[in-house]
């Protein structure tokens, strides 16, 4: 079976498919919220949760670091964010750890857990994963960084810089794309010339890898590599996990004004999270009362993470002009 | 004649100046086959073609770099910055290129470019899609600046920018898009560049403003009015090239002068007016030139208490103003 | 007490401050094996290692992207920009990212970071060796700006800068860099950010300076003086954070106010200055705020009598204090 | 005979030589008119002459487009600008036909010749070609635009953004890169990730090709079927040009602070005027006479260039500021 082949526990895939599953449960009820008018803004993972568990699985979530984008949920919530924390976050409260309030939901940023604040303009994370990574070869430590982006990211500027200067230095950052065939309205052919992310890996002199973005296994595969690389100090890779956005770019978009219903049916059923629950089944690595019993519990736990939330205090106003600067 | 919105009179001026000039044409990102993700290009590219309004790869410096190397072929590009904030990444494009390459080149080459930039918050956009962004310019030599707050404007300054032989960056109030609707000619008509606008008359205290602060200074004057204050309201409606005349006559009806914008204090275009004044105006003044700005924060937070607590509003602004009148 | 130039406090701040802290580390354009082009970094790679004074690739997001990461994550970046005209191609990063990471985490990030950069004119550097860009960034909460005229105030105000929590932009005139001498102490000393310096007391004009033309204005307080016009002169130092209360102060000693600075006058920091004096100390004027700047073009021209046509000198203060005087 | 097979005439070889040796002349002059006192500042193309001409040799003279960048005196004088035009532009007079003395010398820029203004800003220039490549094709011209920039520049992001851009659209542009060895002291292998620059090509779908730079005739033989490719549409092509700096950085450089003498002797050695000078020898394209009168007429030319621009006007300091904005 894959997940032995890749020295995976059937426990390790049964939390692998938990943190999926989680990801996307949260996501959908978020898009509930937002249609019941009690959220003003949604941007999802839907799609690209077997990418997101795949990479950060492979990292050591002790002392790797994260910098991720806005569709990374299901990477926070394997490096230790909670539903809770989501919701917090989506309400905008006070106890938001990423923000507390300040900024959109699925701007991610942790201390905790080792995940930078991350922005909306895109793309600027990875030119600090490269800075953290730089800092350990300073200091002597041997953590690695993953950063993420999507595919229409790859083509600005600070993408390029930060893959050369981590190739020049050899430094232990895996770039991770996420590529879901669109930025926002505008599809592959009009975004990325050759149409291929990964191809650029050469111009830097490091790995480019293609990998089915659904399959959470490929995904791990690769970047275990990758990060046994960066690890050892032979430098960076560069990974692109080619996936599909099933839902539209966020609540404020209308994806069937470029593209059709029929396209997204089709991806569907090539859905990652399905795929990985089709493959719990098939090899019976779990009982159908377990499965249901994680469903459950996913659900009791957002449910619960969306009543704290909604009753958390809000920041308070007079902090407005806290944290420009420091003391 | 038609009563339209702001943001229809952006497509409106937009449209018709491509079916009259061929030499027009539109690029940014979802511009195209989606019309923009505020719809503001929407329609075009059936009426135009997909050469003509263009969808960009996801690269604001590249939209605005290759916009200068069509402008100096000849043509005259408009270019969308999806939301003002993420104009961050054009800056050298902007102020190293459009901006010097007349003055440059000694007057033989030169960039008739128009970069729309919808801007401004009250929209729960938080940190970085609300910012107002026009102070980073307004001290740039060779741009100009233009920042309408109503629907009628709207098409008369941007008609007048698309003909306009300089790079101009026009800023368009997001909240305005579809909160103002205004009675717009459907003939073309132009306003030009530099001419302010007064949008009441009054004589106790002279309030200075532009964008959407205009409405909520006429909200306050209405509201004062009341009271027994007359208050006058000069729109800028373009920052560069500034209106001084207007500026210093505005001064002079009253003595009085409170200006207002949402960008923050220090720094802001009010800084600007406030020493134009206090150098060309300062025998007439009764009172100490005012400015109310939003504070000195990287820009409002996401939560909606905060963000309240951040923008300025109808009674802050009337506050702001009957201080003034009982000095 | 050891006599050194300008440059010299430069390298001999850092050096010291890399030697008392490992967390300090140099990166930019030349500064290793070459020292600089201007020679700022000089020996440092002898003393310190290529790993802590970094030639990185031609790229300024990512000098100064790198840098926000390494200070992310702990260490305190000194980043060159070779010339200040080049920041151009980082102003995203410094004004999304470094000026927001504090506020936009709720006070869990920090970017303790100084970027130094060699400004300003009269050395033949043509439009892009020559500008003054402060004014870009002034507007900008988050950011602190440094903008010494002394080889004294340059060496405790960098060890402040380097000590910082904040990102501080650390802005150099090229021209003083082998212009001016003057005693340092060899001890480390520093001179708190935010606090202007007297740098002549007088009683008849107060001008409001920094940089180049602190000198430039002593020299004609030293013609005045013959004349019996008493200059006072306040050096800003550091623009932000503003030394309100001496700006005030040095107002109130004379009523009569001329800013000066190098940077073109539209919008140019000498507007939030005059601002303030017109809003909080309009009755202790006695003649209208005046600017002293240079013109509204796109810099100085390469061509040395366009330079000097562009550049204030003495006499041009000279002139204006005179004016001042007599009214 | 390789010019044969190329199509080249014995007549077209002794013309590229003739402008590989003015460029040269003209710019060893520039070094001893510096070093005389006479001009402040000097910047080469020593060294990268047969890329140069190789490169601008392969375009159509009368209706293609050039985006260079400083080092390329070579491809300005085969467009058309003569010694005398490099004279008034190193002496910043009036004249001028870059800029009208305002800007350094080899910032080139010329509207007889299709050479668009650039500016001192790394990497600007390759957008803007860009931009005139998509003007062809939305006004259906079908010139070619040629754009050059340093192997160290190619780091930069709007480089990945340009080639991307111009791929995704098939443009006919082609980017030639120069790759010297050095980007001022920061040699190959601190600068580029692979060392490799032609290997990006792929990761934008264009071909990416790496030539001896000093070999004029390899240089022609891929530019002509780079430009064959962006005439008939379909898309651009990248170069990479290998040769070697045989000068400091510029005027202001000393470049034995980072490289030896050896190295540089070295390289000379190599150099692809030298080249060309014993191909047209060895194959007796030339009498020694006429190699002897072309040499003569050169220098002719360039005496007369110098005095000629020595005795010319200076810009006058009124038109200071001229030419911010139109009319
Ligand atoms: C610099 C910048 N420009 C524009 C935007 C607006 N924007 C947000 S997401 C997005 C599309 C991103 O596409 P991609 O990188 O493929 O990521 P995806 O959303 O598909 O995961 C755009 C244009 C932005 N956030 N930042
Ligand atoms: C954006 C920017 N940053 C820095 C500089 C300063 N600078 C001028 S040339 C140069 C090195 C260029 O190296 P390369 O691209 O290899 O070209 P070369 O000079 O070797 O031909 C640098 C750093 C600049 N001109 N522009
Ligand atoms: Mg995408
Ligand atoms: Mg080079």
């Amino acid at each position: 079976m894959k997940h032995l082949e890749l020295g995976l526990t059937d426990e390790q895939v049964r939390e692998m498919y938990r943190y999926m599953l989680l990801a996307r449960k949260v996501d959908e009820k978020m898009w509930l919220l937002n249609r019941a008018g009690k959220l003003p803004f949604v941007v999802s993972c839907q799609g690209q949760e077997a990418t997101q568990i795949g990479a950060a699985y492979a990292l050591d979530r002790q002392k790797d670091w994260l910098c991720p984008y806005y569709r990374d949920l299901g990477m926070v919530l394997l490096f230790g964010q909670t539903a809770r924390d989501q919701m917090l976050s989506a309400f905008a409260k006070k106890d938001d750890p990423n923000s507390g309030g300040r900024q959109m939901p699925n701007h991610f940023g942790d201390r905790r857990y080792r995940i930078l604040s991350g922005s909306s303009p895109v793309t600027t994370q990875m030119l600090h994963a490269v800075g953290i990574a730089y800092a350990g070869k300073v200091t002597g430590e041997d953590h690695v960084v993953l950063t993420s982006c999507g595919e229409g990211s790859s083509n600005q500027g600070d993408w390029h810089e930060a893959l050369n200067f981590a190739g020049v230095h050899d430094l232990p950052v895996v770039f991770l794309v996420e590529n879901n065939m669109y930025a926002i309205s505008v599809p592959l052919s009009k975004q990325l010339a050759g149409e291929n992310v990964a191809a650029r890996g050469q111009g830097y002199g490091m790995p480019g890898i293609r990998v089915d973005g659904n399959d959470v296994f490929q995904v791990y595969e690769v970047m275990k590599q990758a990060v046994e690389r960066a690890r050892k100090g032979e430098g960076p890779t560069l990974i692109e996990a080619v996936s599909y956005r099933l839902t539209p770019h966020s609540s404020d978009d209308d994806d069937l004004t470029y593209r059709t219903k029929e396209e997204i049916e089709e991806a569907k059923k090539r859905d990652g999270l399905f795929v990985l629950e089709t493959y719990l089944d098939e090899h019976q690595l779990w009982t159908a009362d377990e499965k249901e019993a994680l469903s459950k519990a996913i659900d009791t736990e957002i449910t619960e993470a969306i009543k704290f939330a909604e009753a958390a205090d809000h920041p308070n106003p007079e902090d407005l002009s806290k944290h420009v600067y420091a003391g | 004649m038609p009563v339209i919105s702001y943001i229809d009179a952006v497509t409106e001026a937009i449209s018709e100046e491509m079916g009259r000039d061929k030499s027009v044409f539109v690029l940014g990102e979802d511009v195209g086959v989606r019309g923009g993700v505020f719809r503001a290009t929407n329609g075009l590219i059936d009426l135009y073609g997909e050469d003509r309004v263009l969808d960009t790869p996801l690269t604001e410096s590249a939209i605005v770099g290759v916009g200068i190397g069509a402008a100096a072929y000849g043509l005259r590009p408009i270019a969308e910055i999806q939301f003002a904030d993420f104009i961050m990444p054009a800056v050298n494009q902007i102020v190293s290129e459009a901006a010097k390459m007349r003055y440059r080149s000694n007057g033989t080459w030169q960039c008739p470019m128009v970069i729309r930039a919808p801007y401004g918050g009250g929209i729960h956009g938080a940190l970085y899609h609300s910012q107002s962004v026009e102070a980073l310019f307004t001290g740039v030599p060779g741009l100009k600046i233009v920042t309408p707050s109503t629907p009628y404007d709207v098409k008369g300054l941007l008609l007048s920018s698309i003909r306009d032989n300089d790079p101009v960056l026009f800023f368009e109030h997001k909240k305005l898009y579809r909160l103002i609707k205004d009675e717009v000619p459907s003939e073309e008509y132009t306003i030009p560049l530099g001419k302010a606008d007064v949008k009441r008359e009054g004589n106790d205290v002279t309030v200075i403003t532009y964008g959407l602060m205009v409405h909520y200074t006429l909200d306050a004057a209405k509201k004062l009015a009341e009271e027994g204050i007359d208050v006058h309201v000069l729109d800028l409606r373009t920052l560069i090239p500034l209106d001084k005349e207007a500026v210093l006559e505005a001064t002079r009806k009253t003595g009085k002068v409170l200006i207002v914008h949402e960008d923050n204090k220090t720094s802001g275009f009010g800084a600007e007016v406030a020493a134009i004044i206090a150098e060309e105006a300062f025998f007439d003044l009764d009172a100490p030139v005012s400015r109310l700005c939003s504070p000195d924060v990287p820009s409002m937070p996401y939560n909606s208490k905060l963000e309240k607590a951040f923008m300025l509003n109808p009674e802050k602004i009337a506050a702001a103003i009957r201080e003034l009148a009982e000095l």
